[in-house]
């Protein structure tokens, strides 16, 4: 557990910036607000993936404006407009800003975090969304194919070739952050598993270490074990299902039909596991609420693996599939820097990170996680990361689940600040959490997966793609809105 | 209730009546965790086939009988939701799916509205976080009157015997 | 009747000449208005007289002046010249009931009025011109009124370019044409038109080809053939609306007149491949007009390479008549004059139709950018119908004029087959299937080139304000009207462009042409036919059915009105509409290597912070004749220049030694 | 690769709801039931508190179970000991929003 906190000016803080982005070994990890004592505090995490640890900035601002962050750091463009929808701080130099959570129909005010209202924003400094020139607007939802969630595309297109893409996912922005202000962490947590309840477990986990971090208390290490257990199932039937997807998007119905069906197998797995199809309430403060049932991974699991690895084998056997994945959606290693994704997005782009591994937490510390890595970047490389994680997924959890068992630790201490991280299906998730002396949450920040790599998903729509792919780019992607607009 | 309103809730149910054999159903997601709807497309797997009940997805609310709503009525997607409602012909059905979409998960606030009957004139409610899509094909099934509402009749005591 | 004829042709004359003259008094509103009213009488006479020539379907001719070489203006109207004479008539009398409401009483406005009047004279002298001499000086005139012409807004950027490249052109045509006519001059002894033609049959063949080649070449500068085209989509944006209808309506057009007076009647029977040489061009011209209109988003260049295209179709079917006499299918030969000259009538009809609308487009939106337009018909209902009707005709669909005289032309050219000559045959048939190539592709261009500026939404403000107050109506619509006449009547205008092919080829087909009562046309016995009136009828008929089911089913069903689906967005807005680039888009993939565009695309989120913002993209048809081909002729001719710049040194004592040494050297020529 | 055979080989997994009841189903979270003369106030008061979604709460001597917002957590079940199972029913669906509100008479059989 290795975070170092170092509290800077707000004049440092640029300096400090500058030099961690010119640092290949630093990587974004997150940028957020808090209020303190009247003032807002800027926090930036890096994690230094090479040195296993995390670094966070604090930095306290006025409100003429923090230094612009993005300058030095094109990742931290997206939280740099949400540090201004959730606090109304924003960046010095009149930087124009996108709406990121907030609709346009609310105009030039939207409530802050604190229930405050933001005095109104000249129009020039909105970034603006829309097409010049020859190309037109091609608008793609928010209502789309049925079963998908809601998102706004704006493809911008001279009529076959993606030139470039607005993505909007304010439709689905519940405010959680805001929700999660003055309740109880245990309270907290039935709203953090809602998230992205996707990758609830994972999430959770990230929470719970920080709040378990903030009160100073250890885990038992059988329940580690059981939450990785749980993890590790959400892994793999969070990638049964973006290959099942991969198929629904190219066409092959059968695929779709067989991935879908070693899916379900894996939700029964879950069910009969834990109780639950998508792990809800596996994960609580402390520990975990429920031990896996042993005899259910031992009959189910290898059998659920199998299934999904042979189907899996037979489409990277299929031409008429790997045609459509080959050089479609790439994501260069550059750009993974730039916009530091992380997941099977960065893993298949050859940025080989991985939390369990970089960033040890029990029960990963105990044993080797090995991380698949593709040097594509293309939707091909991401489906092999995937069958390949799902591999490695089945191992961990054989290897897990005897030692794991269903025991609470009692948090002790209840005030102080602590931050977590788990390692989602969609890649690192990160969790900070701030409890107040009465044992009400202050501020909580979420930061799954999906609000770093929804960043790269245009860059990877508009290298050479024409409109059909981009589903399937966002199949392999396989990010969801609700995690980034929670 | 009006002679006016008599007349038209009778039309409504003969043409609902209707849709016992085949029905177009739109799904929309208005704030979900993304679990809902994760269930509603494994209706389509081979495990629940909902084809084979007469169910059928549509990517267009022209062509649907049915609007099938997640999550908790996010007021920035009010103007989507009531579009695609308006988009859908009459007769038309709307069920509410999980316990975010029947307003229990979040309260209202700026933000959300908390259930969807607040936009929409909701018809069925289907409980669950998330519905499996057991108690999905039984919500549809319902809406269209192909099978009867169970939990009228349950009353939630252990000592009674379990109507299923 | 011929008096009559030529009673209403020099009555047309002296009208144009009263209304060039009257031009002067278009300072003021009334004077605008009474030049335009002479002008369009004038055409009302020449469109009657015309009609009455070609209907009677003999020459008139009339000799003035003396007998001597030079001096002799003889005037004849054959049915040839009379069928372009009657077209000239026609545009004349739109574009003057269009003119008042179009032009703004000025100094400019004029001019501009005197020089368009004498345009019309210079044009009818053409046609009417019995021998070399007068022809050549009304060839000339026509050139330099209608450079004139183009010159109108002359202070606007690149519209002084425009003309002179206009200008440049057309002199280069000319002086062949100069060329081609000395060669005749001096092999039959006679500038008489009329005796040339009888005594073609002396000149040599080799001179004969010569003078062939030189005419076509010639008369294509100004007809806008591929690669002489390049003049068209510069003088046209240049040029005021009705100037550009004038040009393409008619300038133009008298290019093919001056083609079809050199292959069917000067040098009539000539060998075959002077039609394959003329029906190649024209198939080129087709086809490369096609390509580029649809990559023009402006309005008027668009329509400047669709009158490319036009004429290449036009030029097609005259050359296709020509393989056709060369081969002794006297029918077929006379078939496919018959529909050469009806497309060209059509042709000039709604092309003329579509410039003058395109005015009131420019005028009330300020602009003719396509991708600045959009929504025009709510705001121009009346403009909008008219240029719907001239759109379907162009773009040949049923029952309009252009679909008759395509069908006539396509039908003609499937005859190939019957050539003995198979190469030959193949040819005709490869350009018929190039032709349909240009049908398909001109009716993407004509849905882009309307459905663009005139259906979604507005796309910049002056066209969301646009208004039709004030606009003309009248001259276009009489052309809409002439469009459908064109279409529904067209057994009326095969039995008159029958005469007209008699007269000119001697052959009378409207036996075969018309079969009685049915008015069904076929294109040769046994092969096919149909009736554009019956189709008419049968049109209105059938599009009545769904109004009646919607009548049938109204009762029952309640209506509710809600907007379009459209993915549950806030707003539609006009940066979401296909912009006129992006429609015409998979031409541009498909077409590829033959564009070789460029593109330019900016996008801000490429900037180093990756801040989303405005995405621009911008994209540039590469001008491949303007490259590799005028420009090394350009450098050419600079260089020559910059060689022979010594010899103009403004001294005047040299250039009086120039005259002398050329007077010595002619006298020495001369004997001999 | 012959996809049609592949799927013709992995047979039919279709389950037979709702004409039969598909066994795996007993497994999913469901509501719980209540055992009334179990219940006490300060039970009742306990089972309110403890879940996490609000979805049960005292009202004068009922319990009342609001079933659109159980989410089937099962918490109910830990803290009530035997007064509370789950009920294994998860066919809730109804037009009825009304009928999803469940009043558990606490103490006594009242009925």
């Amino acid at each position: 557990m290795s975070v170092a906190v170092r509290r800077v000016s707000e004049s440092e803080l640029n300096q400090e910036i500058a030099a961690l982005a010119a640092n290949p070994a630093a990587r974004f990890a997150d940028l957020f607000g808090a209020h303190e004592q009247g003032r807002v505090l800027v926090r930036v995490i890096y994690a230094l993936d090479q040195e296993h640890r995390y670094l966070m900035l604090e930095a306290p601002v006025t409100d003429q404006g923090h230094p612009a962050i993005s300058d030095a750091e094109p990742a931290a463009y997206v939280e740099e407009c949400e540090l201004f929808e959730q606090f109304g701080v924003r960046p010095s130099g009149n930087r124009p800003l996108n709406r990121v959570l907030m609709p346009p129909q609310s105009e030039n005010t939207f409530p802050l975090l604190d229930g405050g209202r933001r005095a109104a924003v000249p129009r020039e400094l909105r970034a603006p969304l829309h097409v010049r020139g020859e190309a037109f607007e091609f608008p793609f939802g928010p209502v789309r194919v049925a079963g998908w969630e809601s998102l706004y595309m704006g493809l911008v297109t001279t009529g076959e070739e993606v030139l470039d893409l607005y993505l909007f996912h304010w439709h689905k922005h519940r405010g959680i952050e805001r929700r999660l202000r003055g309740l109880t962490p245990e309270r907290g947590l039935f709203f953090v598993e809602r998230t992205e309840g996707l990758s609830a477990a994972s999430t959770a986990w990230a929470y719970c270490r920080a709040v378990e971090a903030a009160a100073g208390t250890d885990v038992p290490a059988s329940a580690t074990a059981t939450r990785a257990v749980a993890a590790e199932l959400e892994r793999i039937y969070n990638h049964a299902q973006a290959i099942a997807l991969l198929c629904q998007t190219t066409g092959l119905s059968v695929g779709q039909a067989q991935a879908e069906i070693a899916l379900e197998r894996c939700l029964r797995l879950n069910l009969a596991a834990f109780g639950h199809r998508y792990l809800f309430g596996v994960v609580c403060l402390g520990g975990a609420r429920r031990a896996p049932d042993s005899a259910a991974i031992t009959s189910l699991l290898p059998a659920a693996v199998t299934e999904l690895e042979r189907a899996a084998a037979a489409l990277l056997r299929t031409n008429s599939h790997v045609d459509r994945l080959e050089t479609c959606g790439i994501v260069d290693e550059r750009t993974a820097h730039r916009l530091a994704v992380v997941g099977p997005v960065a893993r298949a782009s050859s940025v080989p990170i991985d939390c369990r591994r970089d960033h040890p937490f029990a029960p990963y510390d105990r044993t080797v996680v090995s991380v698949p890595v593709g040097t594509a970047g293309d939707v091909l490389a991401r489906m092999e990361v995937f069958v390949a994680e799902i591999r490695e997924s089945k191992r961990l959890i054989l290897e897990l689940f005897t030692e794991a068992e269903a025991e609470v630790a009692t948090l002790t201490g209840r005030d102080g600040a602590g931050f977590g991280w788990a390692e989602s299906p969609r890649g690192e998730t990160l969790a900070f959490v701030a409890v107040d002396a009465e044992g009400r949450i202050e501020r909580a920040r979420l930061r799954p997966a999906s609000v770093r790599n929804w960043r790269a998903f245009d860059d990877a729509a508009r290298a050479r793609n024409v409109f059909t792919d981009v589903p399937i780019i966002e199949a392999s992607f396989w990010q969801t809105v609700a995690g980034f607009a929670r | 209730m009006t002679e006016q309103q008599q007349v038209e809730a009778e039309l409504h149910e003969r043409a609902v009546a209707l849709f016992r054999r085949s029905l177009h159903i739109r799904t929309f997601d208005s704030g979900s965790c993304a679990v809902c709807e994760s269930e509603i497309r494994l209706l389509s797997s081979p495990y629940y086939d909902l084809h084979r009940l007469g169910f059928f997805f549509t990517p267009a609310p022209r062509h649907a009988d049915l609007l099938l709503v997640s999550g908790v009525a996010v007021r920035a997607a009010d103007h989507a939701l009531r579009k695609t409602f308006d988009a859908m012909p009459e007769p038309r059905i709307v069920v509410a799916v999980g316990a975010c979409a029947l307003g229990s998960v979040f309260t209202e606030d700026e933000l959300v509205h908390g259930s969807v009957d607040a936009v929409l004139p909701v018809d069925v409610y289907v409980p669950g976080c998330p519905p499996s899509p057991l108690a999905l094909l039984h919500g549809l099934l319902v809406a269209v009157g192909r099978l009867e509402e169970k939990v009228q009749a349950f009353r939630f005591d252990l000592r009674e015997r379990n109507p299923a | 009747m011929i008096t009559a004829a030529a009673t209403a042709l020099l009555l047309a004359a002296s009208l144009w000449l009263a209304a060039a003259a009257a031009g002067g008094l278009a300072e003021r509103a009334l004077g605008l208005r009474f030049a335009t009213v002479l002008s369009t009488l004038g055409g009302a006479s020449a469109l009657v007289g015309g009609l009455l020539v070609a209907v009677h379907g003999a020459a008139a001719a009339r000799t003035l002046g003396s007998g001597d070489l030079v001096g002799a203006v003889t005037l004849r109207v054959d049915p040839l010249a009379a069928v372009f004479v009657a077209l000239l008539g026609l545009i004349a009398l739109a574009i003057g009931l269009y003119a008042p409401r179009y032009h703004t009483p000025g100094g400019g406005t004029a001019w501009y009025t005197t020089v368009y009047n004498l345009g019309l004279l210079a044009s009818l002298g053409v046609l009417v011109a019995g021998n070399a001499t007068f022809f050549l000086v009304a060839w000339e005139s026509m050139t330099v009124c209608s450079y004139l012409v183009v010159l109108r807004n002359h202070r606007r950027r690149g519209v002084a370019r425009a003309a002179f490249l206009f200008l440049a052109l057309g002199e280069t045509g000319f002086a062949l044409i100069v060329a081609a006519f000395a060669i005749l001059a001096a092999h039959t002894g006679t500038l008489d038109l009329g005796l040339i033609a009888h005594r073609s049959s002396v000149v040599p063949a080799g001179w004969r080809d010569t003078v062939f080649v030189l005419a076509l070449l010639g008369f294509g500068f100004k007809a806008g053939l591929v690669p002489f085209h390049i003049w068209l989509p510069e003088a046209h944006p240049a040029a005021p609306a009705d100037g550009s209808a004038f040009l393409s309506g008619l300038v133009i057009a008298l290019g093919v007149y001056g083609i079809a007076l050199f292959g069917f009647q000067l040098l009539p029977q000539g060998p075959a491949w002077w039609g394959l040489l003329t029906l190649g061009l024209g198939a080129l011209s087709a086809v490369v007009g096609v390509l580029y209109a649809l990559m023009a988003n402006d309005l008027k260049r668009f329509l400047a390479y669709s009158s490319i295209e036009n004429i290449g179709i036009i030029v097609t079917a005259l050359g296709a008549a020509l393989v056709f006499g060369a081969y002794h299918h006297r029918e077929l030969e006379a078939f496919l004059l018959i529909a050469g000259l009806y497309q060209l009538v059509n042709h000039g009809v709604y092309k003329t139709l579509l410039f003058l609308e395109t005015g009131v487009v420019e005028h009330t939106t300020g602009t003719r950018e396509m991708n600045a337009l959009g929504g025009l018909v709510h705001r121009l209902p009346a403009t909008a119908v008219i240029s719907l009707i001239g759109t379907l005709g162009i773009a040949a669909l049923p029952p309009l004029n252009g679909f008759v005289s395509e069908w006539l032309i396509f039908q003609g050219l499937f005859q190939g087959f019957r050539i003995s000559n198979h190469l030959t045959g193949i040819v005709i048939v490869v350009a018929g299937a190039s032709l349909a190539l240009t049908g398909g592709l001109a009716i993407t261009a004509f849905a882009r080139g309307f459905g663009i500026p005139f259906l979604g939404m507005p796309r910049s403000r002056r066209a969301a304000e646009a208004s039709e107050r004030g606009q003309p109506i009248v001259g276009p619509g009489l052309l809409a009207a002439a469009c459908v006449a064109l279409g529904i009547g067209a057994p009326i205008v095969l039995t008159v462009l029958d005469r007209v092919a008699r007269a000119t080829t001697g052959t009378d087909i409207k036996a075969r042409l018309l079969v009685p009562n049915l008015t069904v046309i076929p294109a040769h016995t046994g092969f096919s036919g149909f009736s554009p009136t019956y189709l008419a009828a049968y049109l209105a008929c059938i599009a009545i059915v769904p109004v009646l089911i919607y009548l049938a089913g109204r009762p029952r069903a309640r209506t509710r009105t809600v907007p379009v689906w459209d993915g549950g967005i806030l707003a539609f807005t006009p940066r979401m509409q296909y912009t006129a680039t992006t429609y015409a888009n998979p031409t541009r993939v498909t077409f590829d290597a033959f564009y070789r565009p460029e593109f330019h695309v900016e996008r801000a989120s490429d900037d180093p912070a990756g801040r989303s913002g405005p995405v621009h993209y911008r994209f540039r048809v590469m001008p491949i004749f303007d490259r590799f081909l005028y420009a090394p002729v350009i450098r050419a001719v600079r260089w020559l220049a910059d060689l022979i710049r010594p010899i103009q040194s403004g001294d005047v004592n040299l250039y009086l030694l120039y005259i002398f040494v050329v007077v010595i050297v002619v006298y020495l020529i001369y004997p001999f | 690769m012959i996809w049609f055979l592949r799927g013709l080989r992995r047979g039919v997994v279709t389950t037979r709801y709702p004409a039969h009841a598909d066994p795996w189903a007993e497994a999913l979270p469901t509501p719980p039931s209540f055992d009334p003369q179990k219940l006490t106030f300060e039970l009742a008061e306990r089972l309110a508190a403890a879940c996490p979604a609000g979805a049960l709460r005292r009202d004068g001597p009922d319990l009342v179970l609001d079933l659109a917002g159980c989410t089937g957590c099962g918490r109910c079940c830990e803290v009530g000991g035997e007064a509370v199972a789950a009920s294994g029913s998860f066919e809730l669906a109804t037009h009825d929003r009304g009928s999803l509100l469940k009043r558990i008479p606490i103490g006594a059989d009242r009925d």
